[in-house]
This record gives C-alpha cells, structure tokens and sequence, in this order.
C-alpha cells in the first residue's frame, strides 16, 4: 500500500516544474500577456511538448506514452504552481479521453495521432452541457451544429473544437470551417484563453460511441475536473510558499511579520486548509484511473473542495504580502485570478455540488 | 429613536432639490483634474471646475464650516445637510463637490495646526480646486509600521533638502502638491523626528512612477525624491512633530473607505442581474442556494446601514457613545464589500471572470473589479489584522503586545 | 434624529439588569436549574412583574403601560444578557400582540386584563406556521382542536395556549382542559421551558379577527423575532465582556492570554461581528413600532444575523476562555446554549432567509 | 498511488474474521473498569476483561509490537493488520481491546524510558486491564502552558511528598495509577525542574473531586494532592527531566482525537435523517440549502479520510514526507466534527436542541451532545490556537514569537 506520487510521477512533475522555472519565470510570463509574446509563449508550449506532455495520456497503442490521469494530475499542479501559460487541460486531457472513450477506430487513429504529431489542437466547450447561461446553447442536426456556446476553453488557436450538445453527444468542429466564428473573451486570468464561438450550420464529426453512450463525455469532464483541480492546489501552494517566505523577510514594527501570531496563524490557517487536498486530488485521480464506481464523486468532491480551499487561501495570502500582494510587481495577482477562473470552469461549486448530490440520488 | 430630521430640513432639502433641478445636466469645460471626482450628467450649462466649486461654497453646499476668510462658507458643520446635500446630487445626477486627500486632510490640518500665512496660501486654492493634493505616507518599508519611515529631510540654508521614497501614493500624477511625513531627526526614535512637510509637486528631483495593482486599473504611484529643496516655511506644526499633525486626519481618513449605501446598491444591482439571468432556463434569483447567501448578505449590509446611522446620529447627539460602532466600520465594510463582490462573480459562474474590454461584460466588469479593488482595500489604510489590533486594543481595552526584547 | 435606546428605555433596562444581577446571579439560576428551585424561580418572576414587565406591551386603554416594541427589546437585551430564567416573549410579547390585532373587544378585555392583572400566562405554539416538522400539526374545526404542536414555548405552568393553524388562524386554548396533554421536552437550554401539546377535541376560543386577516399572527411572528434577535444580542454581549475580562486576568506563558494577539483577534472579531447588530435590532424594532413597511423585511434580518453571528461569538468566547470555557465553574455554556435555542425558535436561520426573499417578491 | 494491502493481508484479514465469528456476542461479567472501553454485542460467551485482554494478546490482535518478557505479543508493529483488526472486530460488533492514557501514552512511554523493574512492575498488568492509568498533566494554571505547573513534589526520608492540584483528569475515579508532573526543582525555570511521577491512586492525601463539563456528562475531575507520600523510585526517567519524558507521548495523543471513518459515519447517519424527516412535507434531504451544506462537509471529510490513507502510507513506507498532513489533524478533525455536529442540529431545527432524557430525540441526543464535546476537544490536548502556532512555527519555519520583556 502506498498513498502518493510515484517516483516516476515525482520525476516528472519535477521536470516540469524545472522547465518552467526556467523558462517561464514571472517576467517572461508578464512580457507574453503584455506584449503578446507568441514566440516566447511557443517556446514554452515546445518546451513541454517535448517533454512529452502532450501524448502522456494517449494510449501505447496509438504511439503515446500510455500513462494515467494521476501522472496528468501531477503534471497539472506543476502548471498551476508556476501559472505556465500553457493549454492543458482541453487537447492533452479533456480531448484524449472523450477520443479514447467515444471514437470510433477511425475517429481515434486519427485525432489521437494528430495529437501526438503535435498537428492538432483542441478547444472544449462543454459549458452548455454542464449549466447553460442565458440563450447560450447550440444544436447537432445532420452532421451541423447550430448555435452559439459561450467559453470554450483553450480556443486561441487550435485546430479543432469539442463540444458536447445537451444529450452529451460529443461533436468535433474543424476550426478552419468557415461557418464558425471564435470571439476571443478576456477574463482576468490571461494565461490561458478563453471563447464565445457560434455555429452557422458547421460540419461535426460526431464522436460515435458517445451517441449512445454519455460515459465518453462524462469521463471527460471528470478528468477535466479533477486536472483543474490540481491547477489550484499548485497554485495555493505557490502562494503558501511565497506568503511565508515573504512574512520571513518583511519586517513591520522591528520584527519580521512573521512572527506575529496573526500573520502566523494566517499562514497556518492556509497549510491546513490546503494540506488534505493533495491526498483528496490524488485519491480522485487514482479512483479515476482505478476505482471507477467511486471516480465521479470524488471528481465532483476534489473540484468543489480545492475550489472553496483556494479562493480562502487566494485571499489570505494576498493579505499577508499587504500592500505588496495588491501590486503587479510580486505578481500574486496571476496566481489569485488563476484561481478564480479555474473555479467557475466546467461547474461553480455550487453546480458540481448538486451534481454531487445527484450522483448519491440524495 | 427619531428617524425624522425635523421641519428645517424639510425646507433645506426644498432648496437643494429646486437647487439641482435648475443645475441638472451641468458639466466641465476642463478635464476633472482628479479621478476621484466622478463627471455625471451632461446636456446643461458648461463651466469650469472651478466655478461649480466657487458656486457650491456660495450656496453653502460645500466647505460649509471653513471661515469665509479662508475661501468657505462660513456657517456650521451640518452632518443632516451634508448628508441631504449628497443624497440628492446623486439622485438629480449633478456633479458632486470635488473630494480628495487635499479638501478631506489637508484643509482640516491647516485649519487646526497651520499658520496663518499656510491658511491663507492654501485652504481656498484648495476648495476651488486649483491645488490637488496628494498624500505622503507610506513607504516601502514603512507600511501599517508608518513610524519607521525613511525619507529624510535635512535642514540645510533655510531649505528642506529631501530624499528618499514613497509609496501608494494615488494622484500624483494630478497633484501640484504632496503632504507628506518626512524623517527631520534621524537621531530621534520612531515617532518623534518625523516633520509634516508641504511639497510643491514641480520641485526639482521629484520622479513620479506609476504603480500597477491587481485591477489593473486603480492609479497609484511611487514618488522618489531626489534633494528635493523647499523653503524652511512648509513645515505644518513644529519639527519633530508631524505624528501627531499627521495622526489627527489619519482617524479621519479610515470612516470614509466604506459607504453602507453604496453597498445596498450593488446589492440591489445584484437582484437585477439574478432576476434576469439563468443557468438551464432557471432565473439565478430562483436557486435557492444562491438565494440564501445573497440574503445573508443584504442582511449584513442592512446592519452595516443601520450601524452608520447610529454613527450618524452621535454627530448630532453629543454624548451617545459610538466609539465601538465607528471603530470597525473599515474593517467590516471592507470584508463585506469585498464578499459581496466576490459573490456576485460567483453568482455568474464564467461570465463573472470577465474584464477589461471583453465581451459579454456585466456592469462594465465592475464586479471582477471591485472584487478585487475591495481586497486592495482590506490591505490599505490600516490593513484588516491592524484593525483588528486597534478594536482590541483601543476598542475593548486589551492589552497592547508586550515589548519585544531587542535582538 | 436620534437612533439609539431612549433615557427611558435605557432606564428600564439598568433596572431589569440591575435586578437580575441582585437576585438572579448564575449560582442561582443553578439552583433553580439542577434542584428545580421553584421559590427561586418565582421571586425573579415577582420581581420582574412588580417592575411592570408585564404590563409593557398592553395598551394605556387596558390599564398597561402602552409603551412600545423598542422598550421590550431592550427589557429583552438585558434578559438574555443575564440569561434570566423567566418566560418573556410568550405572555409579555407574542400573546399581547397577537391579541391586541386579533381580538375582539371582548377578547382583548379578557386575556389583556388576565395578563395585566398577572392571572393569565400564555404558552404559544407557532411552530407548525412557520415550518411543521414532520407529522407534526393540527387542525381548527367547530370551535375544537385535534392534532400535535411541538416546540410550544413557554408552556410550562401557564393558564392557556395560543396556537396557529396553518391558515394563520389564531386559537386560544385554556390548559385547564382535559383533552389536552402537555409533555415537557429538554433542550440544552434550561432557563425557558418548551414543550410539546396534544390535543384531543379540545375547546379553543378563536380570535374573531384573525380568521380574515393574517396580519396579527404575522405580527406576533415579527415581533417574537426582534425579541429573540435581543435576547440573542444581550447573550453575546455578556460573552464578550466575559472574554475580555478573562483575556485579561488568565495568565500563560507569563503574560495575560489577551496579549497575544491570536485571543485580542478572537475578541476583536466578536466585537465587530456584534456591533451592527445592535443598530440592526433596535431599527427592526424602531420600524415595527413606526414604518410598518419595513417592519417584516427587517425583522426576518434581524433574527437570522443575529442567529448566525451569536453562534459564532459563543464558539469563539467559549474558546477564549480555555478548559474553563468547558466547564460547569463558569457557566459560559449557558449562553452559549441559550443562543443556541434562540437560533431555531420561530424559524431557523435557513427558513427566515427563505422568508425574506418571499417579502421582497424574489 | 497503490492502495491494495497484499495478499498476506488477506489470509489475515480471513483469520481475523474467522476469531470474529468464533467470539461474536462476547461479553462481561465485570463492568468495563474505565468508560472509555465501549461495550458491543450481547449474546455469547461471558468472560471477565482481563481474560479478554489475554486472549487478545495471544492471538496477537493487541499489544503485537511489546515484548513477551512484558506481557505482549513480541511480534512487529504492523499499522495495516492493526487497521484490519479494528474493522473487523467493528463489523462484527466483537468488543475492542481497550484503550486508554496507560495503554496509549504510559505503556509506551516505560518501554522508552523506564527501569527494568518498572516495566515488569506495570506493563502487563496495564494491558490486561489490572492498572487503569490517569494522566496527571494540566493544572488550573498550566493549561496551554504545562511549563508553569505548580504542583510540588519535595524528598523527604526517600519518598516523594506531593502536595498541589491537577485538572482535566479524565477516568481519575477509575483508575489504579496516576502518572504525573511535578515541580521538584522550585528554583529552575520553567520546563527544567519537572519530574514524571508514578502515583498510586489509593495513597492517602488524594481527594478526586468531579468536573461537570457543559455536556452535563462527560467526566473530567479535579485531583488534590495533600502530602501525598509515594517511594522515591516511583520516577520515570531522572529527576528534573519529565518534561522531555512527558513530551515523547504528548506526540502521540495529538493525532488519535480525531478518526475520519467515524466522521464519515456521521455524515452517513446525518443522510439517514434528512432522508427521514420533513420540513412542510417536503424532506431535508430535497431542500437545496441544506443538501449543499452536506456536500459541502462530505468534500471535507472525504479530503481528511485521504489524508489519514497519506499518513498511514507514511508509516508503510519510511521515507514518504507527511509532516504536514500529521500535523494538522487535530486543528483539522476537531473543527470539522464540530462544525459537522453542529450543521445536524441547524437542520434538525427546535428538535435538534432537545437533549438529555427528552422526547424525540434522534440518535439519543448525541448530535447536540457531539457539537459541545467536540467543541471541548477544540479547546483540550492543545487549543486550535497552540495548533497553528506548531503549524506555524514547526510545520512552515515561521518565527517564534519573539521573547517578551520581562515586566
């Protein structure tokens, strides 16, 4: 028995983290929002293409590295700790497992491949499948897809797009079809993108198996949580670490702000917050890959949880660097907004905690 | 309890709305010098900035209590009429009286500790808003621990020879002058050798930077000073002294972050967006979750109004004792406000996060904004746990932290 | 303007107080508590009536004092602050109210005078109005009652009932009649007594006004709310001051425990937490007695902030107070359960908050 | 991530169920000595506690890793059989071994550090039942800050005589034995100068008086001690270094207050109510408040159940780092049960306050009862306020606070 990463995973996700030390500091990360650096920010995206991030979930099969979610997940909080901006989550694990779950063998010998050939990007939009806002909602009718859908993640440009119609048949959108139109949206994260995209009789590929079959899409948003999850837990972590070592140096009033007891049980306050939700993450992602009668409620739990845990520490942390955290030149500021965005994305709390509910038919 | 202001204020608020009505829609031939002061209205009469200030003291709808020889109205300070004079500018949309640390600091520091020739120089450009003030406080080392600070100012042929750094300081940009603590005695300990000196913001070797905060947006700055040279005369109070010149409008600043009105608006501008809204073709306003937790909210907002009117009502009634219910109003009126953003955002889900000029923005984005500018708030001017120290202490009469043994 | 308790009010209530801290200290309320000290019990009772408590509510016309909600809300601060063991909102608020709005002429000269003249005492019953639990309820037919209450209050030693059917239809039951059964219920509170009632076609005189219009028992409702809000207010103010003062005298680690600054905080956030309530309670009350309109909203508010910042404060002040706030010595656990009975009388927080979104049409 | 035990562990899980069966109904014929040892089913054999206890060792279910020269089983720690055994005896409704301050903390603590003579003296007897043990720790003064204790122990003709008060001794009517700190050094400071006693409870001089908590219930007690006489060689380790004695097992009661299976158990009876009982006629379990709020703490209790899997790996596996995730239980699982407690009797609404002997209580009022207790655990074997100083300070490197002045 054994509760935690693997060495393999530990290895892995250290590497990332060096990567990206290295790589993609605070400054380069500002430069590439403020400037709109696409060299740079390819340079990162190669960076860790090369590293293999992008087949980790593709089968051995289809030429991929074949590893688990809780691999993903590692790769995940590595991400969030240095807020890399970087699409994840939609073509390296969303997309993979609503392929691996719903294609056909065509379907999958061809967007897996285009994956791992690093030819093929993908957006997700499942939003309207898991709350739709307002008159937002789109249509599949003979191989078209009608309609609009409103915050498709990752879809600055890629290749294609996901999206889940309200039955949870999933459909795939070539972006180069000129019946589409993708509207950037600003949110106040910026290192990821999100979109507005509205459908003007569009060709789809209709994943097959997820005709019949809503587990291709489910499984889907479950790793998606869970990954978004892990998004948070790294970036909470980072801001503990800098909060404390900032209440180290600072001093106020001739000590060092981390001796007084507020600011120290601020800081522990986060610590115990956070602690339990490494275990709670890694749990979900095992059950993921292992347990799967009890994998859509930890999902539910794991995204709801480190949701609530990091908005609290987003907060609290910004607090302890005082005027300091409110500024642009320590930067907290990504971390907090990398939060915030990560928690309304593929289900609010409160959305995914009804869904968890229903899961238990409370 | 008496909610009614009596008779006389009956026939004030009159004046005041025939006031605004003959007044509605004017606006300003120059820029608002200041982005505290909000442009309202347009479509009516186009005059200065200025000359709306030189009109409103005439009316005596502004600087009512300053001396008419010092630029003001010269009658009595009047919480009722101020408090009439506000509520309805804002509901006719006629440009309120500039505000700002020069009108809402200054001018009372002046008229308390200044000399006669510093009132006369100063208060009535102020009032009509011909010198924009900014504040001189904090450095970065020199935070809620304002009596460490740094700047020095040496003495030196009858100037003020000033150098060093301050930080957080808003409008500067704006400014033609800085108020500001300075370091006249280094040997001196903490709080004793810090003067309270009047910068003119075109002085040689004064760098001005801009600040970016979290929004984005907000104007701070940080100021360096290079042998900044002013004459001996802009020193407000004695040397050494400036703690105490500086601590009499610290008080007043902390009151005025937090407006328990403003908040029941966003509340009320809350219920519209759920009442309009829906997630699956159900009205935000109809889950029952989210309808709880906005009326745990109004019902913490509606205790913060009633707070301040019993604040309010100790102005007018001397004697009733509100120490308690003025102490805390920064720091719960700014956790509240920023909780009730932050709600709001959450209320949206995705469209919540949305900023800057994106599409599908919800009141200009201001609830991401505020969300955020309300957590720049809990920080500045005291931050949450300095108040908390301040309630403790000063409020309940807890002891102070026993003195720490020097390393 | 004035916003504030009144010379008067505030008279009064340094009398209650003054007379609570004389005869009613907490090595009394023990005795009347542990050994059922019925003498005990009643000298506070007397002497709480010979101050006129009982006459507050009922008008100048019926031989009372005619004074107003706001006054009874200060009586009432001072009774949860020295957790008097004496039944007030029952006999002395809700009934009066109920019946000077739903009775007719005869009706209010009978049970008005009976409570004046300290014959009649009242128990109500307006539990199963406001959220009936389970199978609990009962049914106004033919002048006859059948069916169960629960949580009546104050019921114990009383000359008669106030009941309301789910109509919102008042009934009066004298408890001398043999088809009722009244079973005493423990709560953690002892200081008030509740209990359940069955009822097997027993007599009720229904007040004749209440059967068309609801707004007597509503306004009974909000005023028994703005009382608890009060009694919930004086608790937490007594807890405060006690953890101040024990804050200062305690001693560990060589200094006083409210030196440090995690027990300064603790008492700092109780005290701001605390400090709109008041204004909140006395405007609820100020709005029943003058701005009927207001009235309802403001009632709802005030029982369920003060419900939740009390449980807070008594968590926290027990806290502060250490091992000692545990035991039986200092009896801090009697606020604490005091404040934590007032939460669920006449609606829990929940259930009101429900309330308030109705009244505002939401 | 591996969270399957091995098959070795499956043949013993067999045999465990197996002695489970064979015993199941097992009971008494003495009452339990403390009330901490939970009696279960009723039914089969009746046996006295003692022989319980002894049949237990022997089959190696209790007391596995203490030597057999002591009275235990002489084989290795292993947490995983421990964790089986645990289950199964608790599916089987099969009484536990029992437990208590002698068997978890003074057993240990001999092994560790007492004399050979002390060990054969007081081991085995304590596992079979024959020695309950008491705690001798807090005094009225020495809550937070054990280092302050006051009660005295002087040597006088080679005894020790005590004279001095303890507090929050839980089971001190039931127990045999007492291990204690006293001051036998009044002139050093602070934790120097304590010694660790070992007093028998029938000593003349002892008066044990009880301590009503707010539950009404749970037995706390008050221990004077007037010249209680007690041989010299009743000392473990060496005089003036009981401090450190005391503090190896201190350690270990921080993380077993609070168990997270059983917190989920309660989450689990909470969904049994709420799908029972009805607000209006519709059911708790349907009103979307409330449904949220459990999810809410189920989430909660489900990440504490994976830490206490993390933890318990760590002790599978030397080497993984889980400082943290120890380190918080206590804060974490206190907290959590409290405010799990206390959300049963907010839903159970008036009912959720009867207690005692009332009418209609659910689960025997332990909702209301669990909500208090817990709310003693928060305070007791470290208040939540000493447990984020140790986070602090020894789980994230802060500061100490720095030294105070003396006055």
């Amino acid at each position: 028995m054994y509760f935690g990463l693997s060495e393999d995973q530990e290895f892995f996700k250290d590497n990332v983290s060096k990567f990206l030390q290295d790589h993609a500091p605070l400054d380069v990360i500002k430069k590439i929002i403020e400037d709109d650096e696409h060299d740079l920010k390819n340079n990162i995206k190669n960076g860790l293409v090369n590293l293999g991030i992008n087949s980790l979930l593709i089968p051995e099969e289809y030429g991929g590295l074949g590893l688990d979610l809780l691999f993903a997940t590692a790769v995940s909080q590595s991400l969030g700790e240095n807020i890399a901006p970087f699409s994840f989550l939609s073509s390296y694990v969303m997309a993979p497992i609503a392929l691996i779950n719903g294609g056909n063998t065509e379907q999958k010998e061809k967007y897996l491949k285009g994956i791992l050939e690093n030819n093929y990007k993908f957006g997700v939009g499942f939003s309207e499948f898991i709350s739709a806002r307002n008159d937002f909602g789109f249509i599949f009718k003979d191989n078209k897809i009608n309609g609009k859908s409103i915050f498709v993640l990752d879809a600055d440009d890629v290749s294609h797009l996901l999206l889940a119609d309200e039955n949870g048949v999933i459909g795939v959108v070539d972006t180069s079809d000129k019946n589409i139109e993708i509207i950037k949206l600003t949110t106040v994260d910026k290192t990821r993108s999100y979109s507005e995209v509205i459908f003007k009789n569009a060709s789809i590929d209709v994943l097959e198996n997820s005709i019949t079959d809503i587990e291709p899409l489910k499984k889907s948003i479950d790793a998606g949580r869970i990954i978004l999850a892990a998004d948070s837990l790294g970036a909470s972590e980072a801001l503990i670490r800098k909060a404390v070592a900032y209440s180290k140096e600072r001093k106020q009033f001739g000590r060092a702000i981390g001796s007084f007891q507020a600011v120290k049980h601020m800081c522990a306050e986060m610590a115990s917050d956070l602690e339990p939700c490494y275990s709670l993450v890694w749990h979900a992602a095992h059950c993921f890959d292992n347990i799967p009668d009890e994998s859509r409620l930890m999902a539910c739990h794991a995204k709801s949880h480190v949701s609530e845990v990091s908005k609290v520490i987003s907060k609290k942390a910004t607090e302890v660097h005082g005027g300091m955290g409110f500024t642009d030149l320590m930067g907290i500021h990504y971390w907090f907004k990398r939060i915030g965005v990560n928690r309304q994305n593929l289900g609010s709390p409160e959305t995914i905690r009804e869904e968890a509910a229903k899961i238990q038919n409370l | 309890m008496n909610l009614n202001y009596g008779p006389e204020y009956k026939n004030f608020k009159k004046e005041v709305i025939s006031f605004c009505k003959k007044w509605e829609g004017v606006h300003f031939v120059d820029e608002a010098k200041s982005p505290l002061t909000p442009i309202t209205k347009v479509g009516g009469k186009k005059i200065t900035r200025t000359e709306w200030q030189s009109i409103l003291i005439k009316e005596g709808y502004f600087a009512r209590s300053i001396p008419k020889e010092y630029g003001g109205y010269g009658g009595e300070s009047d919480v009722i009429k101020n408090r009439i004079i506000a509520t309805e500018f804002s509901n006719h949309g006629v440009p309120s009286p500039m505000s700002g640390q020069g009108i809402d600091m200054l001018v009372p520091t002046l008229l308390e500790l200044g000399t006669e020739q510093q009132k006369k120089q100063y208060i009535e450009k102020t009032l009509l808003g011909e010198i924009i003030w900014c504040q001189g406080y904090s450095e970065p080392n020199a935070g809620s621990d304002l009596a460490s600070l740094q700047t020095k100012g040496e003495l030196v042929d009858g100037n003020w020879v000033i150098n060093g750094q301050k930080i957080w300081t808003s409008t500067a940009q704006y400014s033609q002058m800085m108020f500001c603590l300075v370091r006249t005695e280094p040997e001196a300990k903490k709080h004793a050798g810090i003067s309270y000196l009047l910068i003119p913001m075109e002085t040689p070797g004064i760098e001005i930077r801009p600040l970016v905060d979290m929004t984005l947006k907000a104007g701070f700055n940080e100021v360096f000073f290079t042998n900044v040279t002013i004459p001996e005369a802009n020193i407000v109070g004695k040397r050494g002294e400036g703690w105490a010149v500086a601590n009499a409008t610290l008080t007043h600043e902390r009151g005025s972050l937090t407006n328990p009105n403003a908040t029941m608006n966003r509340v009320n501008s809350l219920i519209n967006i759920m009442k309009k809204e829906t997630i699956n073709g159900k009205k935000l306003i109809d889950i029952p979750v989210y309808r709880d937790k906005l009326m745990t909210l109004q019902a913490k907002v509606m205790a913060f109004q009633s707070n301040s009117l019993r604040v309010l009502s100790a102005k007018l009634n001397p004697g009733q004792d509100v120490k308690m219910a003025g102490m805390i109003q920064k720091y719960y009126g700014t956790e509240l406000r920023h909780e009730l953003e932050g709600f709001a955002v959450d209320v949206m889900g995705e469209i919540g996060t949305l900023y800057e000029s994106s599409p599908h923005l919800r009141d200009k984005g201001s609830w991401q904004f505020l969300y955020m500018y309300y957590l720049g708030l809990i920080i500045g001017g005291g931050t949450s746990q300095i108040q908390k120290n301040i309630i403790a202490e000063r409020g309940l009469g807890m002891p102070r932290e026993p003195k720490v043994q020097e390393a």
